[in-house]
């Protein structure tokens, strides 16, 4: 769930722009980089970033009957990396603000940073931590899929908590509130999108590991 | 399937110029995250939802559509707005009146935003938006990358519901974990594909002499400074009407 | 007299755009037929038959199943989808899985059969369509041919009663159309009903019992396969023109008028024995055209 | 003897893992020639067409353009493909852009032409593939068949001497084959030599000024239409039959042994008119056979 278009007070839409920015300019340059060098990468980059938008846009089975989708951060960690996932994310999320009116375009910069941001470098954190500690490939790909999901919710919780302190409580509060609805209800997807991932690597794993080790912009793919 | 780009491309004001459209409904959001939204916010609703409407005919059905798309997200943030909690004895929620006005402005606020999101949306086709972005400094790499992430989540969309409703026929919805394992498995097939796809594409444009600069004409719409003009009159008027209700009513 | 096995009556659907995609549609499936939805590309049959299982709901009209209409229910839809299989067109959008096996297993492990009860069923299917010997492979490595029989015996592993398929034999060539066509005549026989969609005079003229003429969204006219590809006019309306084989057939068993009520041939070989025949005594008038068993195309 | 425009020699190729796909193939095609490649499924057609602009390099044997082995330095293939013009059978792998006519305006901005002709070239394809009204739709909401035509239109934009199309029908139904095909005529009617592969024998037959056999990844036999049509031994080696069309024509024209000189009806029509006056006076031997302009199918 994305935070909605004009949800947030001005200040924090434009501040959260302004935080988000950087990430997205620096993935760009590189992304930029890489398509040079190599043009064929663009294709792959592009055919990439439209199935993270699919991806993002298949519903789930329903738990509570709420419509959830997987956020695909830990998978598009995992696959290439969360320094192209900055500039792919925000494509994907400006799409989806456009193209289905999930999100929005002042509240860009906020899904963004959680989305794009925080939600792949977390998950691919614990990844590689995961597979530091020698556990098995589906345990790691879980954990990075599961906290990269539940983490992206975190910080919108977070996000709005900030945005809308409570008039008692403060941050504390209004984050406590906050992260009842986001990132609570969140825990059964969160651990649906990390078994749905682990069932996503078996099979690319299974059946396509050349193509895996030619994704010129994985950091070491799913091996 | 994607029901706001089938509007996008089939409205009457498909073929404007995108910066006829794009700086009012620029200039409305502005105004509607600037303004008190409980005065402003109906006033930006209404004139966005008159252009989409009557000016451009889009059906008010699919108007309505894009306006419910955020409500998940209003109905389970908003209430929090209302209340307040407090942690001294043990945990205190109550409701608060500025609580419940601070809830109904922002979501006033919101869905006057989803409104100038939805004219934007459902008169423009996305690729008449996106080369815009190269006057922002956007590289031209990046931009011909996001056309082409464009056309191809079109290809993709239709594979993955193809593929969704032959799971669907093989039961592979009928139970709870069958269906998680089952967009496990349509993810992976869709992933495969897209790698497939990327490698055909690269065999079918340099059959067109691809050499990394995917070069197309520019559309051949003009602007019209007249409907341009036009346009920003009206974000005018609403900002005048907006600024002065909100000081006459508290 | 027995209820058809599934009908529609009056169905209609809207795209989410809102354009008509079906309207005032009337389809009777028989038990133990094999029925051709003929039309042109872009007429609506996918839509169709993804009303035949439940995929879409229609906006107006119902689906009959043994003559009660059919509920939308999740356990309706789900007991429907066990009795109507569907396979449509493009192989790769419904395979899965990495292995032929594990593929054809998907169907019969979701229906909750026990791995040992599931492993036969993938057996059988797999030996049905004659694929046995590619259990084991990759299912990407496979021909098209090969993916759309694995395609299909994903769906049998579910023993539906009938099998509803989306252009069976599109972009295969003749080998795999004949291996195609004798899996399904085969299954046919043990008492499946078949339904298909084509744009191949030819095929449906060759294999079907029943032609359900369809155009724009409606069906024109539904009957016996000969009936209705006889009806030039109404097949033009549908953009269609008469198999070339019929026509032949018309012209050698009909020039006389005695021809009428014999059978006519409607196979290849069948036709050209008769025109062999006629070539040598030409006068013998249209009578003796007989029914030759129905071989592929 | 003039130079054939392009042709292979003893290729070879090889795909990564090793197994063989070409292998000692020989294909001749000559200037202002409507050329078939025909062979069944999976027998490497498509490999071989990726030869033909270079886009495959072989293992062993070469290519020759205008007499000359092809090189493969940037330069040389650029311009290769300038000459040669490649249609995939898909043609969502080639359509990228988000309208018809920005995607038939990339290959002639590749050429280095100013937008004023690159529009120009845009238009005059639009034109002779017969979809100028759909200049400025949005690529995703083209039916197949236009996608079709769109997709062959980014190709013809950069005019090319020959243009390579693999299963040009494919997936088309009888409406757009008939338009595709009025449109390929016109096109080599005003000098573009046309090569396209094919697994269906009634439209080489229909269609095609030569054939070349394909199997098993090499051409079996190359050579005018009929006469490899003819051919029912070779045919049946590549998995083929002969067309219906011209067994027909074959029994109408040639019982007599008279006709073998005439050409024989390669037209659906032709075919049924010969027929028609054949019953009528069925002893006038084989010699009315006339030379029908070929329509479509």
């Amino acid at each position: 769930m994305h935070i909605a278009e004009g949800f947030l007070p001005p200040l924090h839409a434009a501040a959260w722009t302004a935080v988000s920015l950087p990430f997205v300019v620096v993935s760009a340059c590189r992304v930029n980089r890489l398509m040079r060098e190599k043009p064929e990468t663009k294709l792959l980059l592009a055919a990439s970033g439209a199935f993270a938008f699919v991806l993002s846009a298949l519903k789930l089975p329903s738990v509570t009957g709420s419509c959830s989708h997987p956020t695909g951060t830990g998978l598009g960690a995992i696959l290439f990396g969360p320094s192209v996932m900055a500039l792919l994310g925000t494509i994907v999320l400006v799409f989806q603000a456009l193209l289905l009116a999930h999100g929005g375009l002042t509240t860009l910069g906020a899904n963004v940073f959680s989305m794009a941001i925080a939600g792949p470098w977390i998950a691919y954190a614990a990844f590689r931590g995961a597979r530091c500690l020698k556990a098995p490939l589906a345990v790691s790909v879980f954990l990075a899929a599961a906290l990269g999901d539940w983490a992206t919710y975190l910080v919108t919780a977070g996000q709005l908590a900030l945005a809308f302190p409570d008039p008692v409580s403060g941050f504390a509060g209004a984050a406590a509130k906050f992260a009842g609805v986001f990132a609570l209800t969140q825990i059964p997807l969160a651990i649906i999108e990390g078994l749905l991932t682990v069932v996503v690597v078996n099979l690319l794993h299974q059946y396509s590991r050349d193509e895996l080790d030619g994704l010129a912009f994985a950091p070491g793919g799913a091996k | 399937m994607l029901a706001i780009d089938h509007h996008a491309w089939t409205n009457r004001w498909c073929d404007r110029h995108p910066v006829e459209k794009l700086l009012p409904a620029g200039g409305l959001l502005l105004l509607t995250l600037m303004l008190p939204p409980l005065t402003t916010g109906p006033l930006v609703l209404t004139s966005t939802a008159l252009a989409t409407v009557c000016g451009a005919g889009v059906p008010l059905r699919a108007v309505l559509a894009v306006l419910a798309a955020p409500m998940t997200f209003l109905l389970a943030g908003a209430p929090f707005l209302a209340m307040s909690i407090r942690f001294t004895d043990g945990l205190d929620l109550r409701f608060s009146s500025d609580g419940l006005h601070l809830a109904l402005a922002t979501s006033v606020r919101a869905l006057a935003a989803v409104s100038c999101l939805a004219f934007l949306a459902l008169t423009t086709p996305l690729t008449d938006l996106i080369p815009l972005l190269r006057r922002v400094g956007v590289p031209a790499g990046i931009i011909e990358l996001i056309l082409l992430i464009y056309r191809l989540i079109f290809v993709f969309a239709e594979r993955a519901l193809t593929g969704r409703r032959a799971q669907a026929a093989r039961q592979g919805y009928s139970r709870f974990d069958r269906g998680v394992r089952s967009v496990g498995l349509l993810a992976g097939n869709l992933f495969q594909r897209a790698l497939e796809q990327a490698h055909r594409l690269e065999i079918g444009l340099a059959a067109r002499g691809y050499d990394g600069e995917l070069r197309v004409l520019a559309s051949r719409c003009t602007l019209s400074w007249i409907r341009l003009a036009a346009g920003l009159g009206l974000v005018g008027l609403v900002g005048t009407v907006g600024g002065l209700l909100a000081r006459e009513l508290p | 007299m027995t209820e058809p096995l599934l009908a529609t009556r009056g169905l209609e659907y809207r795209y989410p755009g809102g354009i008509v995609a079906l309207h005032d549609l009337d389809l009777t499936i028989e038990r133990g037929r094999k029925l051709a939805v003929l039309g042109s590309n872009g007429s609506g049959k996918t839509t169709l038959l993804l009303h035949l299982n439940g995929t879409l709901r229609p906006a107006r009209g119902e689906v009959l199943f043994d003559g009660r209409p059919a509920a939308y229910d999740h356990r309706a839809i789900n007991a429907w989808r066990r009795r109507v299989g569907l396979v449509l067109q493009e192989p790769d959008d419904q395979l899965f899985a990495a292995t032929v096996e594990q593929d054809v297993s998907f169907g019969p492990l979701n229906l909750g059969l026990s791995d040992l009860a599931a492993r036969q069923r993938v057996d059988e299917a797999l030996a049905a369509l004659r694929i046995a010997h590619l259990a084991s492979r990759a299912t990407h490595a496979l021909s098209f041919g090969q993916k759309k029989r694995a395609a299909i015996a994903g769906v049998l592993a579910m023993r539906p009663e009938i099998l509803v398929l989306d252009e069976p034999t599109a972009g295969l060539d003749l080998h795999g159309v004949t291996h195609l066509l004798g899996a399904l005549q085969q299954l046919h026989e043990t008492g499946t009903t078949l339904v298909f969609s084509t744009h191949d005079v030819e095929l449906a003229y060759s294999w079907a019992d029943e032609v359900a003429l369809f155009h724009d969204g409606t069906v024109l006219c539904q009957g016996e396969t000969t009936t209705v590809l006889k009806d030039r006019e109404m097949l033009q309306q549908a953009r269609l023109r008469p198999p070339l084989l019929l026509e032949l057939a018309q012209m050698l068993c009909e020039e006389n008028g005695g021809g009428e009520r014999q059978p006519l041939p409607r196979s290849r070989d069948a036709l050209l024995a008769v025109l062999r025949r006629k070539l040598a005594s030409p006068k013998d008038g249209g009578d003796e055209c007989i029914d030759q068993p129905i071989i592929m195309l």
